[in-house]
């Protein structure tokens, strides 16, 4: 189902969702700095950042969260309580490339065996609005990791901006909740024309040379390859990439207390950092750059794989663009490739 | 603590174990009374104070902090006093220019015989951070702390 | 010229065996950057690169590579902080052997980045002009207004310590009298200084890239990463990101080369430079030390003088 | 769960064992687990940590954990007392192949405090009930120092048995240690235990698993038949939180027993 959304209506239409939603969107914190956050008001709402610094997985995934909260009372046991979901939620804005990502986190932590019910019930109670790339960046690979700037996969609802207004589809069952808006006019061929030629144009731009496919068998073979021996030493061990992917869904684990009060909370955590893998014997199975850079690279172009099928990117170039000091996944899997014969010919700074 | 009308400054002291403290032991010996808005932690020299002993101690929910060390040239220790004045100055510099307000960290040269300084040293630190109120900057918003950063 | 000069001498200290390893600056996959580069054999001199988006702090890297005989590519800024560290005793046995270049200030591509709508696709430096492209817009900028605020207010931009300086020495001034945060910082009330500093570390993500990316930040285990005993926690919660910020900068009193690496370095463009800055101000104002700028004098807060300012103290 | 009793086991005060019971009837009922697998006991306030099972499924009385003090959690675990409430989640992990083992001779190999859930196999085989699902078994433990032995009352129960060969070695002996003197993996050379139809069972700090490995391949054993047990630092234990995780395998969720020939084709991240 199509429709039409005049920009003119669009704070109205937010307005209206925040009467019955939680809303999530991309925020801008100062200039060039934008973060995906829960609004109050449809001013903060700011989608010009075609790729906010963090990424939607931020809205089903926090960087901080708290898991449960306790506190002791005399001799008593400790009375726990846990946080609820209370509304429904909304999130709005997140470009395909975030919202394949969030599949990607989903496959781990719905896994077979164990659920994580932090990230399943925020999942389960959200509605995606997907947007469309209109300006794809030069960074962006994302038809080489099997997306697209309008891929709409699991978007249920998916927005592409005309210039005046928003063409709307409505994809999914939860998207289908939507379909009487009072803000939504039906979509004229016109409109359906104009987007059609914003994606084409949008799609061609996008890299899809960046050599993914059959990345897994190859680097089967480079488990023990010099390759990583050069592939780190430019690395500084920061965690901007692994922080910043929409893809990467690490965390650690802390207890936080005064007195008889406190909170287990999770947080992010990086496998780039010395101490993710350090034990408190003191033996670090991943004990340098090397190790840690392989381990980054592999889980999301081999491990992942291996587990899911797919690769574990999304090309939303985040980790070349934030990096401090460049290095790109891009030409490491050129690297990756060209040592084989195959893909463009690569050399690895 | 307690509510924001009854509110008592609460001052965590750091005394040097040779000069200082024995200091505040004088104080007390000869009934010399002051503030009883100090809690002290008795430190080997006024140099053994980290600059994260007096953050955390800000964070943690304290309103002021004295560092109380000997006299130069008084130092157990020869010279751990001028290397801790280094670091005291560069300090409360530094958090004064971030907007933690003057007097909120205050240092003094307090001797073992000086008991009577002690006490007016604690009854000025009192007063200065009395007038400031309770320390809000900084400190963590309750014994929580954290909030989910998603909201 | 400059940068022919460079890969001339790298080579040949490749060639001679003077050094096992260069590190410098290379042309890589985006505009307005560089990227650090490894280089081990004479013709790979031929990718080092120079020019005003050589921004990285190529000190850091030395720790990493203590084993080999280094030969590193400085502005003013890293050789400071080359001597800082040995100072602290950092290079026992192989001191890195410095190629230095005086420095030009470098451009602020955030900057740059804000000045034109749209992608930049690709920036060239012409003289005092900065051509910038993008797929619809080709502007040229004076690149005068597109420097670092760090380096606006450097006044050691050459590196006298270095081995080998290739290019002439740049006269000792800054553009402006001090740091501008610094200056715009000293005008406001306390509450304002706090609201502009939690404002700004507020963003912090703690992915510690201002950490990595500073020469000076080598401690084996950093106290945000100790649990015994506990410093701060780990979640972003506003009073604990004020502390990391706090402790990182004053941690880097005395030995701060003002070089803006981590400034740089941070994803969410947190302004980091005044509060080190703001330091190094103060370290000259006590103590009239400048980070590496004698070579031998003792870093500040390793020593003192029995005469040092002790007004605040009651 | 509350914690019933706890000892220190160990000269160097470092190792406690503590045993705990449930709080609920049901939970104690439904908690079965087999040797090799895990828990995850938490402290409120200090954390969550994992430590493998050292009681086996059929001491029904008490689940038992033997802690080495080393960091937060475990401080924690050592200073609390008696009747004290402990958070468990478990069992995790696959633990040891017993259906594999099944009409096999046993060669267990443990290194340190590693031993627990090595304990935890050997009690499940020493009990009547199931003594005759395995054949020979052979035990050899390492320690540093006598002192620093695990169970010593049991090593002394197993060392009359006859149905159990027991070697303890020790790097530095003392006056009374009659025991062997040397590093693992050397005294299995020396003693050369048949590979055939045994299963080697591994677990120890990772130099030893490191230099065992070889020793047990020069013996003949194929890489299938030899299994270890790793550590690796743990905060979820589900395979949600990454870190523990060697090649696409998690060591808490697809471990922590694994096999040579598994792990001989992943990274050597251990």
């Amino acid at each position: 189902m199509m429709f039409n959304l005049d920009k003119k209506d669009f704070d109205h239409f937010l307005k209206d969702l925040l009467e019955t939603h939680d809303l999530f969107a991309p925020v801008q914190l100062t200039e060039g700095v934008s973060v995906f956050k829960k609004i109050d008001n449809p001013g903060e709402v700011s989608l010009s950042q075609l790729v906010p610094q963090k990424s939607a997985k931020e809205v089903f995934f926090p960087q901080s969260e708290v898991m449960f909260r306790y506190q002791i009372a005399g001799n008593q046991g400790p009375t726990v309580s846990e946080q609820k979901i209370e509304r429904e939620r909304i999130l709005l804005g997140a470009r395909p490339c975030d919202i394949e990502a969030i599949s990607i986190i989903e496959k781990v932590f719905t896994g077979e065996d164990y659920t994580d019910v932090y990230f399943a019930e925020k999942r389960k109670r959200t509605t995606i609005i997907g947007l469309g790339c209109n300006h794809p960046l030069s960074t962006c690979f994302c038809s080489s990791t099997g997306g697209g700037p309008f891929n709409r996969a699991g978007s249920d609802l998916f927005f592409t901006d005309l210039g005046d207004a928003y063409f709307v589809e409505l994809l999914t069952e939860k998207g289908m909740a939507f379909r009487v808006n009072k803000f939504f006019k039906e979509a004229d061929s016109e409109d359906l024309g104009l987007m059609k030629e914003i994606e084409d144009k949008a799609s061609q731009k996008v890299d899809r040379t960046v050599p993914v496919e059959g990345i897994e068998k190859r680097l089967d073979l480079m488990v023990e390859s010099p390759f990583w021996d050069r592939a780190h030493e430019k690395c500084i061990g920061c965690g901007v990439c692994t922080f910043l992917c929409p893809t990467c869904h690490c965390f650690d684990i802390t207890d936080e207390a005064v007195n008889q009060k406190g909170q287990r909370v999770r947080n992010w955590d990086s496998c780039l950092f010395p101490i993710y893998s350090l034990e408190t014997s003191g033996h670090n199975p991943r004990p340098t750059g090397r190790e840690r850079t392989r381990q980054r690279l592999m889980h999301k172009f081999n491990y992942y794989p291996k587990n899911f099928g797919r690769v574990a990117c999304v090309g939303c170039g985040r980790c070349i663009l934030y990096c401090p000091v460049q290095f790109d996944i891009r030409e490491a899997l050129v690297y990756a490739s060209a040592k084989r014969g195959k893909g463009r010919k690569g050399k690895f700074k | 603590m307690g509510s924001e009308e009854h509110w008592e400054p609460k001052i965590l002291a750091f005394l040097c174990n040779w000069c200082s403290y024995a200091g505040a032991d004088l104080a007390g010996t000869s009934r010399v009374q002051y503030s009883p808005n100090i809690r002290v932690i008795r430190v080997p020299c006024s140099g053994r104070i980290n600059p994260l002993f007096i953050l955390k101690a800000l964070q943690g929910g304290v309103d002021g902090v004295l560092v109380s060390g000997c006299h130069p040239g008084d130092c157990h220790y020869l010279s751990g006093n001028y290397a801790g004045r280094r670091k005291s100055a560069t300090l409360k510099r530094f958090l004064e220019f971030l907007g933690i307000e003057q007097g909120r960290i205050q240092f003094s040269w307090v001797s073992a015989a000086e008991g009577v300084k002690f006490s007016q040293v604690v009854d000025e630190v009192t007063k200065d951070i009395r007038r400031l109120g309770p320390l809000k900057k900084f400190k963590k918003s309750s014994a929580f702390g954290v909030q989910s950063s998603e909201s | 010229m400059v940068q022919q000069q460079l890969r001339e001498k790298a080579k040949e200290l490749l060639s001679n065996k003077t050094v096992d390893l260069i590190i410098g600056f290379g042309e890589w996959t985006l505009p307005l950057r560089t990227t650090p580069v490894f280089i081990r054999t004479p013709e790979g001199a031929k990718s080092l690169v120079w020019n005003s988006f050589c921004e990285n702090n190529l000190t850091a890297y030395l720790h990493k590579f203590s084993r080999l005989k280094v030969g590193l590519v400085v502005k003013g800024c890293d050789a400071r902080s080359v001597t800082a560290l040995s100072l602290e005793k950092r290079f026992p046995n192989h001191p890195p052997l410095l190629i230095g270049i005086p420095c030009q200030r470098l451009v602020d591509r955030k900057k740059v980045k804000k000045a034109v709508k749209g992608e930049i696709l690709q920036a060239v430096e012409q003289g005092d002009l900065l051509l910038v492209k993008g797929e619809n817009f080709e502007v040229s900028l004076k690149r005068e207004d597109f420097l670092y605020a760090s380096c606006r207010s450097c006044a050691h931009r050459t590196p006298h310590q270095a081995h080998i300086l290739i290019g002439d020495p740049v006269e000792e001034v800054s553009l402006v009298d001090a740091h501008p945060e610094v200056s715009k910082l000293e005008g406001m009330s306390p509450e304002e200084r706090w609201s502009f500093f939690e404002k700004e570390t507020s963003r912090c993500i703690r992915c510690y890239a201002c950490r990595e990316a500073c020469p000076m930040c080598y401690c084996a285990e950093c106290f945000v990463d100790s649990s015994r005993p506990r410093w701060i926690e780990k979640s972003l919660s506003p009073s604990d990101l004020a502390f990391y910020h706090i402790v990182r900068a004053f941690h880097q009193t005395g030995r701060c080369s003002g070089c803006g690496a981590c400034e740089r370095a941070c994803p969410m463009d947190i302004r980091l430079t005044f509060l080190t800055q703001k330091l190094n101000q103060e370290v000259k104002d006590l103590y009239g030390f400048e980070t590496g700028i004698q070579p031998e004098a003792a870093p500040p807060l390793s020593t003192f003088d029995p005469e040092d300012e002790q007004e605040f103290i009651k | 769960m509350i914690l019933k009793k706890a000892e220190i086991e160990t000269s160097d005060r470092l190792l406690r064992t503590l045993e705990l019971g449930f709080k609920n009837k049901e939970d104690e009922e439904s908690f079965r687990f087999i040797p090799g697998q895990f828990c995850e006991l938490s402290i409120l306030g200090k954390g969550e940590a994992p430590f493998g099972i050292a009681s086996s499924p059929i001491e029904k009385t008490a689940l038992k954990f033997t802690i080495n003090k080393a960091g937060v959690v475990t401080t924690a675990l050592h200073q609390i007392e008696a009747g004290s409430e402990i958070g468990i989640r478990g069992p995790l992990g696959n633990g040891y192949p017993i259906d594999f083992f099944e009409g096999k001779n046993l060669l267990v190999i443990g290194g340190g405090f590693a031993f627990t859930t090595l304990r935890s196999l050997v009690a499940y085989y020493l009990h009547p009930e199931n003594r005759t699902k395995v054949k020979q078994i052979t035990v050899v433990y390492g320690a540093r120092m006598p002192g620093l032995l695990l169970y010593k009352d049991e090593l002394l129960e197993w060392e009359k048995r006859d149905d159990i060969k027991l070697v303890t070695t020790v790097d530095w002996g003392d006056k009374d240690w009659k025991g062997k003197v040397g590093l693992v993996p050397n005294v299995l050379e020396e003693i050369a235990p048949s590979s055939e139809n045994t299963c080697a069972v591994i677990c120890g700090p990772p130099i030893m698993i490191k230099f065992t490995f070889p020793k047990l391949v020069a013996l003949r054993f194929p890489n299938e038949r030899i299994f270890t047990s790793l550590e690796k630092r743990m905060k979820c234990g589900i395979g949600k939180c990454g870190r523990c995780n060697i090649g696409h395998l998690y060591v808490c969720k697809d471990g922590p027993v694994f096999s040579y020939a598994q792990l001989e084709k992943l990274p050597k991240d251990y």
